[in-house]
């Protein structure tokens, strides 16, 4: 969070630089199957985000040290690809690729009935192509659509939005320039059904107040997202 | 971190507990273990800390470097937070290269203290676009009993409170206090028996769910969070704990004023 | 990569069709897959590819920086050629440090560019012995059904002939496009069921033998040869695969005319 | 081993510059129990040195291609914190850890009785929290203090300390300032009651005769040493 | 491939600075059983080339999960000692090494008979101790002896030679400066019994005829290259 | 290194020899093998050695580089000793990261080089804080039938007393001899059959048990010890074998200097 406040990125009718209100998301889409060796699979574009997720499995768990009894392994992967930021990123070992892959693995194990697979193993490659802002939240909900399209009973989807703070107003979905100066990053993922959480990570300078308010905008944006998900599952159909 | 199995029966027992509003060592819901600040005891570093909570015990150690600023950020040093929990600690943890435990341990940390702005990174400026100090705060577990989370937070913000700046070994001038212009502490709660519970042991780590970190400032400013394992939650459970974290982060926030001096 | 188990009804299957002149997927010997090069689109990077060959698919992103020509070599940048194959691409592709395979696409991709000389690397100097442009193509599969050699090797050349240096974000003059003196293109070759064919799917790259790559230029100049896996073949053999390796270099060179302008 | 010799590290009284005799070792606590979780700790300072250990096990060995039928297998770690010493240390591989911990595994080897616990694991681990000179000795003394309190039978315990060389005078355990200075280093691990050797390194210079004195002064400061292991293991009895 | 064009390698009489014809190959020597406590090995000297090749087996394959059930695991490492250089070679891994090791065992797998030796492994060690142009082809060809010094059964032995271009002319067997000033190189292994190729690469630009003559000097001297071979293994006979 | 299963019957063998005052290849307790010495063997390195003790086979190579002097000795150059025992050496050398045993290998031998001070690094200085040489000597064991340390020391101290500086190709003057103002020898011991042997050969290292390294310079002054693997011995049988290392490192001295040149 850089917080150089100098720069007016709201004007005064309370339009961001991009036209957007406080509330509203960037433009997405969703494909699925274009993975075409993959189990599932899908593109979510969202602003200039651009992420391929593959699924592979449920298949054989081996070596088998590290097989469970009583349910899959799920083996979440997130991976930003050399050419996807400005300044080129090193392939290899990153610290901040392994939280995310991280924080991503919980977040789906919280809703993919991994019990109904024992011994077995799904794998999730999350590949970001291109990266503006927020590439957790479009991987982690892009995700949740590929193991839908590769048929993995899930007990909902994930959708996962940012909201954030610049020149101390509250506003959801941070693009680029956003995220340089905002002073803080509330990223949520939310299951659409119930409103619950399984996915929550915060950054910056937040008041109580603007916490609750960031918090609000994320769970609205949140449904709005689930449709477009469940309208691309509806067109791709499961694998 | 070598994955131990986790017996049913401990998680059938740790429900049967919550059912009954009580925990494994008799503590209450929200009641923290007892916990202990030492500062100053470790010769070598710049700023140490040492916390104790129940048999959970931590080292912090601040030291400085000189580094080139960043071609884009000319006028400011840099902090550098690593948590490192070696064997020594604990039957479960393994050598080798870091695990996604200990990265996530050292990363949700550092952004507590980092995301507070206590540290003025400008202020650690020497000669713009030339020299400037790099602090670096090492985490060092000693005993592992489950939330080492909150004390790694306690003793790096403390030890960052008594560091001194080392300007005459690095003859830049004198050496004066790092200063912090407020205090970040770390509060977290773990899903234990379906419900959460503050300063979970290692035991109801072990048969719990999904863990969730905050860090307030002043005024009760939200720094950081994360949530960690598998696990859902509510909008209401979230609540409830942001209520408590607000407390508990106020006393442990007067402990290390009590012991280092504000 | 994960070695996987072959099934001897598979290659004898290939062995039979072989016999009858046919192929698994209904090609012809020497006939390629629907080829597909879209261009310029990644946006971070400086020049970008993507091919689509049947159900192959990859990416190939040009990026830029600044370096130091070497001591030896004052006024020349230099190229830099890297190939990924992560575990997105398929299920036998594993995580972790680069297999023997990867580096052995990124090395020969790289060498039929490199050795074609079609980049003039003393045009990449800015300020002899002091700064030069370095040219770094990454090469990333998205979806490996079988001949990632040619599918990465178009997406490379395309990439490259779409780029554009980025002077006005470095600070050394206006941008301008990367020059190309010639289109290096690769050709590779599998012994299926006892015979070369162009062009090899997965199922085919499993139950075969050896591979061939050839890169040729202009005039068929031959510029990079690389045989791959255990195999044997006779100078007949090599002598047929040549003169076809000719004819489609020609088409596909024809390709990226056609998509990137000439 | 430095050997500048121009400054007087030594009086005319043959005192050194810390008021210590030739002969005399520097301050010593030892303190058991201090890793709550492990089955056997200690920690051990020593002038200014602070090491921890603690012993886990005996406990399975696995994966299984480790285990010895015969016998338990001992994993011996030796680490510095990056804050033990005036310019902090990396964490990661290490050359000179990894030979101090194989000396140290070697010399504990030799007295732990093993072939108690077939197919089984006894981990130590010795932790320097603060470093002045010498934490190899003091990692040894404090690991055989460690192995006792986790109740692992031993043959005896090990005694390591190491005399030296400063301006030609044969003086025991060098304290930093004289290590910095000094010109040769003999650490040994003596068994006090058998006065056999289990551990012995040695380099810079020193003649037959320099080297004889050393020998003795090491090992009459071993049974000085072995009272205060004996004193700390009856105050904190075995776990 | 260097192509500085300006330095004359080849003057009018059609002679190379070191005094060989166009089609000439650099001395060679071959002496096997150059490693006592390997089961084959031999040394061969190549102009300035000095190469050792141990070779270890059949031996028991394991860890058992690269076994093989049909046949044996071919283990080769090709590798440049740090002193093999004018610039000191870095211990460690390394990309060309990798491939090269890789390119090597794909050509000796094509004639050692695996099949005979199922479940086990043959391990062959490639170490250059000094360079000149040309290691992977010694390399080769030196494996292909150290194995049948083993007793190891092949389908036929390797013989590995380059051809290239210097000055727009081509050549047989580059030497370090030809190297360096060279235009193009074409490695290749062949079966002298067959004139079959195992082993094939290129790079630099050579038009289709030089390509062909390059290829004709290379089978050409393979055959030469061929009966050193033979002849030092009758002279060291089989171990 | 992988770790041999040792049978019960060779231990036996060798104590029942032992008890005979016998050894397994006839050789008495204090004869080592038959050894040779051959120097300037390898054409790209500024000094090497080839050493032969019965089957076992090391080379030494010495190369050098320019340096920046650290910043605490601005008047010194550097040593750096690098021992590789690689796959190539013995069926049961791995590949991959320096083994535990490998790097005590190179330590041991580097320290007894160094702390002999035979090398006066004040002499490597070019010009005081800016340039000076680092002494890189490289150990490589080509076939190991026991006692490489032994090989190495004699190969190594060999390669450095004929390494020249090659000033005129780093353009910094004449090329001229590095000198060596001692010639430390190591002496190796090993217990066999409970009683300790010198040179023991791969056999005996593998049913023995620890083993004691010593490095003697002029006048037997030490210079370094160090006792490896599981073991007790006596102070009585140090003074053996501190005995028996005078006379024979004054033997190898008396070999370097016959083949080397004093």
């Amino acid at each position: 969070m850089g917080g150089y406040g100098d720069i007016e990125m709201i004007d005064e009718n309370g339009l961001r630089m991009d036209g957007r209100t406080a509330t509203d998301v960037r433009p997405i889409t969703i494909e699925t199957g274009v993975v075409p060796v993959a189990d599932g699979s899908c593109r979510m574009t969202w602003g200039t985000n651009d992420v391929i997720v593959a699924v592979y499995g449920p298949m054989e768990a081996h070596p088998r040290k590290i097989q469970r009894q009583d349910r899959a392994v799920l083996d979440v992967r997130y991976n930003m690809a050399p050419f996807s930021t400005t300044d080129r990123i090193r392939p290899g070992f990153n610290r901040r690729s392994r939280e995310i892959s991280k924080v991503t693995s919980d977040a789906l194990e919280s809703v993919v009935l991994l019990e109904m697979y024992p011994r077995s193993k799904i794998r999730v490659e999350i590949e970001v192509i291109c990266a503006e802002a927020g590439t957790r939240c479009v991987g982690l909900t892009a995700a949740s659509v590929a193991l839908a399209h590769a048929g993995i009973p899930m007990s909902d989807l994930v959708v996962s939005v940012a909201s954030g703070k610049i020149n101390d107003i509250v506003v959801c979905d941070l693009n680029k320039e956003e995220d340089n100066y905002g002073e803080a990053d509330l990223p949520m993922g939310i299951l659409p059904n119930s409103g619950e959480i399984v996915f929550l990570q915060m950054d910056g300078d937040l008041s109580q107040e603007e916490f609750q308010t960031a918090w609000d905008y994320n769970v609205a944006a949140a449904y709005e997202v689930h449709k477009i998900m469940i309208e691309a599952l509806k067109n791709g159909g499961v694998n | 971190m070598a994955i131990p199995l986790v017996s049913k029966l401990l998680r059938a027992h740790l429900l049967e507990l919550a059912s009954k509003d009580e925990r494994l060592d008799g503590r209450g819901r929200w009641e923290g273990r007892e916990t202990n600040l030492e500062i100053d005891i470790l010769p070598r570093a710049e700023g140490s800390a040492k916390v104790t909570m129940g048999d959970t015990i931590v080292y912090a150690g601040v030291k400085f470097q000189l580094m080139k600023p960043y071609p884009d950020r000319p006028n400011e040093g840099g902090l550098m937070c690593g948590a490192e929990v070696r064997p020594v600690a604990g039957r479960n943890w393994e050598p080798g290269p870091p695990s996604a435990e200990s990265i996530e341990l050292g990363r949700v940390v550092d952004r507590g203290i980092r995301e507070s702005g206590c540290i003025d990174v400008k202020s650690l400026c020497i000669i713009p676009g030339e020299k400037a100090w790099q602090v670096i705060l090492d985490l060092f577990a000693i005993s592992d009993d489950g939330n080492l989370f909150d004390a790694f937070a306690l003793a790096g913000i403390a030890a960052l409170k008594t560091a001194t700046l080392p300007c005459e070994r690095f003859e830049v001038g004198q050496d004066q206090k790092l200063e912090l212009s407020s205090l970040p502490i770390m509060c977290s709660y773990h899903k234990v028996g379906n419900r959460f519970v503050y300063d979970a042991n290692y035991k109801e780590e072990l048969g719990g769910d999904e863990r969730i970190h905050i860090t307030l400032g002043e005024d009760d400013h939200v720094h950081s969070l994360q949530k960690g394992l598998k696990g859902i939650f509510s909008a209401e459970e979230f609540v409830e704990i942001m209520e408590k974290a607000k407390d508990t982060s106020k006393e442990l926030r007067k402990l290390v004023n009590s012991v280092v001096g504000e």
